[in-house]
């Protein structure tokens, strides 16, 4: 049996690789990419700890982060699609007149 | 059966109404709201008086009108509004109630007269003045008080602005109103310590925070101090907290910087701020409380020597000053700062007697400014003014009259209080030797401020005429000359109220009326007499000059003396036909010398030494302060500016600050909580 | 385990129980109704007067059950539905009638401001869909509703930002809001995942029991105690997490600037509130001094939003900047929170929750200003609202209200909000909050006078014609709420000590 | 796309991630410790019902679980709300547009044909 702090580690690189390309990426797309890895981080631990606890409230908690991630995807592209048409890119470092 | 103290709300209510009027109606009203203006003040002074006879009768009154809020839980905070009448308040509500009235009538010819624009705007304005500083005068809690006292600041700052189409008056308006309010988060962060420490903010009673503070100090009452702290010394802090607000609004040195420039105010306004309601309002929240500060000697000595000093130092810089307004500006500065070091001498009556002359001869004297303006066509320059003294007499004697009393010259109304201040710190200074600066400072100041008056009186009214207008000023009417008649009046009279002096040398019982006044002898609040604060108060009383007698006397001669001297140079240096001003004498002296050598010399060689002093004075004023003030106020700016550019606008950045804090925080929260 | 605890729902008594939010919810689908019905007479009078009309009754059965006492100790205590994942009390209807009260003044704030607008019927209905959110924020009491409703709540949000499709400032607003916000979102859920992980639970109450038994998993539940905190200093916009909220609230369209900076800053409190002190409370021995925490950042957000604040040239970023300081003055409530100190505990969050009650009004009166100003086209620098007040005296009056109450003037009820935030933070020990705090708000004084000089002490620049057509309902909007931030100076009694009993309550 | 060109992105603000997990990887084997054996679900429970009757706070099932029916219904909800934003923000604006170009945010910062026309919606 795999001791649990091994899912906490594979949770936290996964993590962390998400925020990597968020921090690397200027593509959109990629951007939302990389959440949605954060997310399923998140989704490893919920579900290990769910058998760890022996309760499934991880578990089914992980059924709603996953279709909020849905929910948020089709927003981003949604505003990601305005970029485009405002900006003439995806490129979401362009998006800058506004500072200070 | 109806007494006076069922009117108490009306004193405040009736401005407030004058107010209202002057806001919504002022335009379809004759002269704007000025009568109304005039009935609603005048209103309040007939209420004030009959309210200072019912104290007089053995009466005083406290009654609270209105509770804002009763917090829950285990120390609930109750607010309340409500009205304090003892013998103090009664005072200040004639003192403020018969100023705004005269300013109300002076400024039907000051400002109606000469057809200024926006009249409602003016006479609103002065109303919600007069009807906040009255407000402020009764409150019987430091919370409505500080409310009111913001109240008078936010006033201020719109008449301050009035003439907003002129470049001056809102840089103006917005630097009094800002640097009093930074005075006023002080103020604030003591109510809040007042409430928290004594769970009440009440000026009077058994209950009250002074009463509180006494008895925890002999250990008989428990309160609350943050991180254990001495209960000493947390009152201390306490004190000079809520001193802050008062340092800011009695435009006492460091934060003095607003008043002159507050000049660009209408004159009437100015006399209104100067002698009964802004400025004032500083130098009377001591007095209200004063039986806490009595308890706590450092603050007692700091008030001491922020008085002192900015009595002297804001006197030198009166002697530079061009603008009649602004060597009137820094005389006020100065004469509130004998008020704060008679305060933190322990002369609590004489702190109250000079507010009180103060009042009287420092309105006459703005409005005769108004009066000298008026004639002068709003040119303020002293240098093109000269012999104005035939052409408008009344202006001229009453004026007289009002520099006298601020010079300090026997028998006019400031040599009583200003003497008796000294006094105070000389023979407290016994037990203090801290004072014995304070008193020094103060009787530095003596001889110049005579001498900046004079040189202002003899500039502005003797000699020649120096320019066209002066030789043909504008001639002033009856709303003009009957308000400065009332004061000038005043000015040689009050000094009466409290002849201390006359008293202790000839020996005459019952004659120091202010004494016994504030000592709750025809009725007061226990608690609130001057004998009590001279009880709990640190200072024992020494006579250097051996006899109590004696020191009266050598006290009241020598600063007499001194104002007579400065009196005298002004006079010898500035009552000559064309005056010059003497640092360009040096070149082409010996035309204009008309004494023997050798005094002259001297004269010139004084004149030069004041000038440097006070030249000195003036440049580490708009220098030094004032670039202390814009220096905090740019490094703000500053750094808000440098604190702002992380905000770069690119939204990478955004996430790597983001990610860069968090994991920070980690660091740090895993360090204190042992995690690794 | 034999057969779960869980009782069957009640399901009227739990729908009279979420009266305001199923009102809420119900007149969002009345707008989608009415527009697909109907879609060739679109008209914005009738969505409007449908989501004005849902949000005044939400906010009128809100502001009933607070004077009925439901849900609170009068009658019983906390009404806890759905197997303990939703609980309705004081605080969440203190925070409702928040919500409620600005959403209403928005909705009739815009309007006028959609008045030339093609597709108003996605406005309402999406600002109402988020108030719907927030409502439930107030009332959730389990992790997984609590995330839940948090991101019910911002994927509207990020659409209004973003609402004027063919504006470069609005999409970039939204863009930068959904990227900050997807990205506090996966910190916040991981921080959910750890917390979990270390106690095995998501109910609040059972959070709070479990914690007890976490020693040696002090490190992990840390760590996610503090992801958690991001995911709500996010909605707050506080330090760090706050980088969205100069450029979105700039950016977006006034009246949502105003609906995101009052209501769903309140949201996040809300939510923030109930979390730290029902489920995390224990945690502040065992594994991480988060009031240290809050009280940092409570720090660095007020200096951060008001000397930022201080230095803007364009009005409505430099109340963006001040809506941050004023994150931080409502962070002191969480702060200034000591274990095992209740009454004081609650003294203190009392007074934030009423702060945030006053800044609802003050600060959604403002940037409805700004929406006023920004139909009128006038500009958007200092200078340009230069002599504004001889124009348009009454809205001008009103923002001199605004801005003197956010300044913390004792003339308006920002003043009393802020007086008890400061005591209580004294009170508990904080003075150096209140410190912080007072010297600021010293500052604020600096930024907020400036406009009001420039409203009624400067002679115009430009040219004001536009200042002669009068928007009915932003007018409305704007002086009603100006009269309130009036009237809650005296009326303040009332709101203080419902908001304390709420937080005391909560902390029991 | 400007994200595949060579040297377009840096790579250096990547190290705060590194560190992050570095932090992280850290607090988690400092704690690793404290774990103990799993509780594991009880053998031939179906957890796929259990889920079910979660869904809808129906207390039957051997494994403990939380009640999510308010969850799934505030879902219920967002799900619409995501769609109803992503319908508006995705459509094109094809006929007319939208006048009200109110807000101030924005500064233009190139001329270019794509800041240029407002009546430009779609996908170009």
């Amino acid at each position: 049996m795999v001791p649990v702090e091994y899912y906490l580690l594979l949770s936290s690189g996964l993590f962390c690789i998400g925020l990597f390309g968020i921090l690397t990426r200027r593509n959109a797309l990629y951007f939302l990419m990389s959440v949605e890895l954060m997310l399923n981080a998140a989704n490893i631990n919920l579900v290990a700890f769910s058998f760890y606890w022996g309760n499934l409230t991880g578990q089914t908690f992980a059924l709603f982060a996953i279709a909020l991630a849905a929910a948020e995807v089709a927003v981003g592209i949604g505003i990601i699609l305005a970029l485009y048409r405002n900006f003439g890119d995806v490129d979401v470092m362009q998006a800058a007149t506004m500072r200070w | 059966m109806v007494t006076a103290f069922d009117y108490v709300p009306a004193i405040v209510l009736l401005p407030f109404v004058s107010f209202v009027v002057a806001l919504f109606i002022g335009k379809q009203l004759p002269k704007k709201g000025a009568y109304g203006g005039i009935a609603a003040t005048a209103g309040s002074l007939l209420l004030s008086l009959w309210v200072l006879a019912s104290v007089a009768g053995g009466g005083a009154h406290q009654e609270t009108y209105w509770t804002w809020a009763e917090g829950v839980g285990s120390q609930p905070f109750t607010l309340e509004f409500g009205a304090l009448i003892d013998p103090l308040s009664a005072l200040m509500l004639v003192i403020v109630t018969l100023i705004a009235t005269l300013v109300h009538v002076f400024s039907l010819g000051y400002m109606n007269d000469e057809g200024e624009r926006d009249l409602p705007r003016y006479y609103a304005g002065l109303g919600l003045f007069t009807a906040s500083m009255l407000g402020f005068v009764i409150a019987d809690n430091l919370l409505m008080a500080f409310m009111f006292f913001e109240l008078v600041g936010l006033c201020s700052f719109l008449l301050i602005g009035f003439h907003f189409r002129e470049p001056g008056p809102p840089s103006a308006a917005k630097k009094a109103f800002l640097v009093t309010r930074f005075g006023d988060y002080f103020l604030l962060v003591g109510v809040v310590a007042v409430f928290a420490t004594f769970g009440t903010a009440a000026f009077a009673g058994a209950e009250s925070f002074p009463a509180l503070a006494e008895g925890a100090l002999d250990g008989t009452v428990d309160v609350w101090t943050p991180g254990g702290l001495d209960t000493m010394t947390w009152f201390t802090v306490v004190g000079l907290l809520v001193l802050g607000g008062v340092i800011g609004k009695s435009a006492q040195f460091p934060l003095h910087t607003w008043l002159p420039d507050a000049m660009e105010g209408p004159t009437p306004v100015s006399a209104l701020i100067h002698a009964a309601t802004m400025v004032a309002a500083g130098v009377y929240l001591v007095a209200r409380m004063y039986g806490f500060y009595a308890l706590t000697p450092t603050t007692l000595g700091i008030i001491a020597l922020v008085g002192g000093f900015t009595a002297l130092f804001a006197a030198t810089m009166g002697l530079v000053k061009e603008e009649l307004k602004q060597v009137l500006a820094y005389s006020t500065i100065s004469q509130y700062g004998y008020m704060m070091l008679a305060l933190g001498s322990g002369g609590y009556v004489a702190a109250v007697f000079h507010l009180t002359t103060h009042a009287f001869f420092k309105a006459l004297l703005f409005l005769g400014a108004g009066s000298v303006i008026i004639a002068m066509h709003h040119n303020e320059n002293m240098w093109d003014m000269g012999g104005l003294k035939n052409k408008m007499p009344v202006t001229y004697w009453t004026f007289l009259a009002g520099s006298l009393a601020l010079a300090g010259i026997f028998p006019f109304a400031g040599f009583w209080s200003k003497d008796e201040i000294l006094y105070e710190a000389l023979i407290h200074a016994g037990s203090e030797p801290l004072l014995f600066a304070g008193y020094a400072m103060g009787l530095l100041a003596v001889p110049v401020t005579a001498f900046y008056t004079f040189r202002m009186v003899f500039l502005t009214f003797h000699g020649n005429a120096r320019s066209e207008i002066a030789r043909n000023p504008e001639p002033v009417r009856w709303n003009v000359k009957g308000p400065l008649s009332v004061l000038g009046a005043l000015a040689v009279v009050t000094g009466g109220i409290n002849m201390v002096p006359v008293q202790k040398v000839l020996g005459i019982e019952g004659i120091d009326y202010l004494h016994l006044w504030l000592d709750n002898h025809w009725g007061g609040i226990e608690g609130l007499s001057s004998h009590h604060y001279a009880e709990i108060d640190p200072y024992s009383s020494t006579y250097p000059f051996g006899t109590e007698v004696a020191t009266v006397l050598a006290g009241a001669a020598i600063s007499l003396a001194l104002a007579v001297a400065g009196l005298l140079l002004a006079w010898k240096l500035y009552n000559v036909a064309e005056p010059v001003e003497h640092t360009d004498k040096l070149g082409g002296a010996k035309t204009l010398l008309y004494n023997n050598y050798y005094q002259d010399e001297f004269q010139v060689w004084l004149a030069d030494r004041t000038r440097g002093v006070s030249g000195g004075a003036d440049t580490f004023d708009q220098g030094v302060v004032d670039g202390v003030v814009n220096g905090v106020s740019s490094v703000s700016l500053f750094g808000g500016d440098r604190i702002k550019r992380i905000q770069t606008g690119v939204v990478g950045n955004y996430a790597l600050l983001l990610t860069v804090s968090l994991t920070a925080l980690l660091v740090v929260f895993a360090l204190l909580g042992g995690w690794f | 385990m034999s057969l779960l605890q869980i009782e069957p729902t009640s399901w009227l008594f739990a729908l009279s129980s979420l009266g305001p939010t199923v009102v809420l919810v119900l007149s969002a689908l009345a707008v989608l109704a009415i527009d697909s019905l109907s879609p060739d007479a679109r008209s914005n009078t009738r969505l409007a007067a449908t989501a004005a009309a849902g949000t005044l009754i939400a906010l009128g059965i809100t502001v009933w059950y607070l004077l009925a006492g439901t849900g609170q100790p009068a009658t019983g205590g906390a009404i806890s539905l759905f197997s303990g994942a939703i609980v309705v009390d004081g605080m969440g209807l203190f925070f409702t009638a928040i919500f409620t009260s600005v959403a209403a003044l928005v909705v009739v704030a815009s309007y006028d401001y959609l008045e030339d607008d093609a597709n108003p019927a996605a406005f309402y209905s999406l600002l109402l869909f988020a108030t719907t959110a927030m409502s439930l924020m107030a009332v959730a009491n389990s992790l997984a509703t609590v995330f839940i409703s948090l991101e019910m709540a911002s994927l509207p949000s990020y659409a209004l930002v973003a609402y004027l499709k063919t504006n470069r400032g609005s999409v970039e607003a939204g863009l930068k809001y959904f990227l900050i916000g997807a990205v506090s979102a996966a910190v916040f859920a991981f921080g959910i995942s750890l917390v979990y992980a270390a106690t095995g639970s998501l109910l609040l109450p059972d959070i709070a029991t479990a914690i007890g038994d976490v020693t040696d998993l002090a490190g992990i539940l840390g760590v996610g105690i503090l992801m958690v905190a991001g995911g709500f200093l996010f909605k707050t916009a506080s330090v760090p997490f706050h980088f969205w909220a100069p450029e979105a609230y700039e950016g977006a369209p006034a009246p949502v600037s105003a609906f995101l900076s009052s209501a769903s800053k309140a949201a996040g409190f809300a939510v923030a509130f109930r979390v730290f002190a029902e489920a995390f409370m224990p945690a502040l021995d065992v594994a991480v001094d988060w009031g240290l925490l809050f009280g940092i950042l409570a720090v660095v957000t007020m200096v951060l939003g008001n000397f930022a604040a201080a230095t803007q040239t364009n009005v409505k970023r430099m109340l963006a900047y001040s809506s941050i300081g004023h994150a931080g003055y409502a962070l002191i409530g969480l702060a200034a929170v000591t274990a095992g100190a209740g009454a004081n505990n609650a003294t203190v969050m009392g007074a934030a929750m009423a702060h945030l009650l006053v800044y609802g009004f003050m600060n959604t009166g403002a940037f409805l200003f700004i929406a006023m100003i920004e139909r009128w086209g006038v500009g958007r620098t200092f200078e340009d609202y230069a002599g504004i007040g001889r124009k348009a005296p009454m809205a001008s009056m009103a923002m001199a209200v605004f801005m003197f109450s956010l300044a913390g003037l004792p003339l308006f009820g920002g003043f009393f909000s802020k007086y008890f935030l400061f005591l209580g933070a004294i009170n508990a020990g904080f003075w150096w909050l209140a410190a912080v705090g007072a010297v600021t708000s010293a500052l604020s004084l600096y930024y907020y006078s400036r406009v009001v000089k420039a409203l009624w002490l400067e002679e115009p620049t430009g040219n004001l014609d536009a200042l002669d057509s009068k928007p009915t309902g932003l007018y409305a909007a704007v002086i009603v709420a100006g009269v309130i931030t009036v009237l809650l100076l005296p009326g303040f009694g009332p709101v203080i000590e419902t908001a304390e009993a709420a937080a005391a309550a909560v902390f029991a | 796309m400007t994200d595949d060109r060579p040297g377009s992105s840096s790579r250096a603000p990547g190290i705060a991630a590194v560190a992050l997990f570095g932090v992280l990887a850290a607090v988690i084997l400092g704690s690793a410790g404290g774990f103990g054996d799993p509780v594991g679900f009880p053998a031939g429970e179906s957890i796929v019902h259990t889920i079910g009757y979660a869904l809808f706070d129906i207390g039957l099932g051997e494994i403990p679980v939380e009640g999510f029916l308010a969850a799934f219904l505030i879902i219920a909800i967002a799900l619409d709300v995501a769609l109803d934003s992503a319908v508006y923000l995705a459509k094109r604006e094809d006929e007319g547009t939208i006048v009200s170009a109110l807000t101030d945010g924005g500064r233009d910062i190139v001329d270019g044909p794509v800041s240029g026309d407002d009546s430009e919606g779609g996908d170009r």
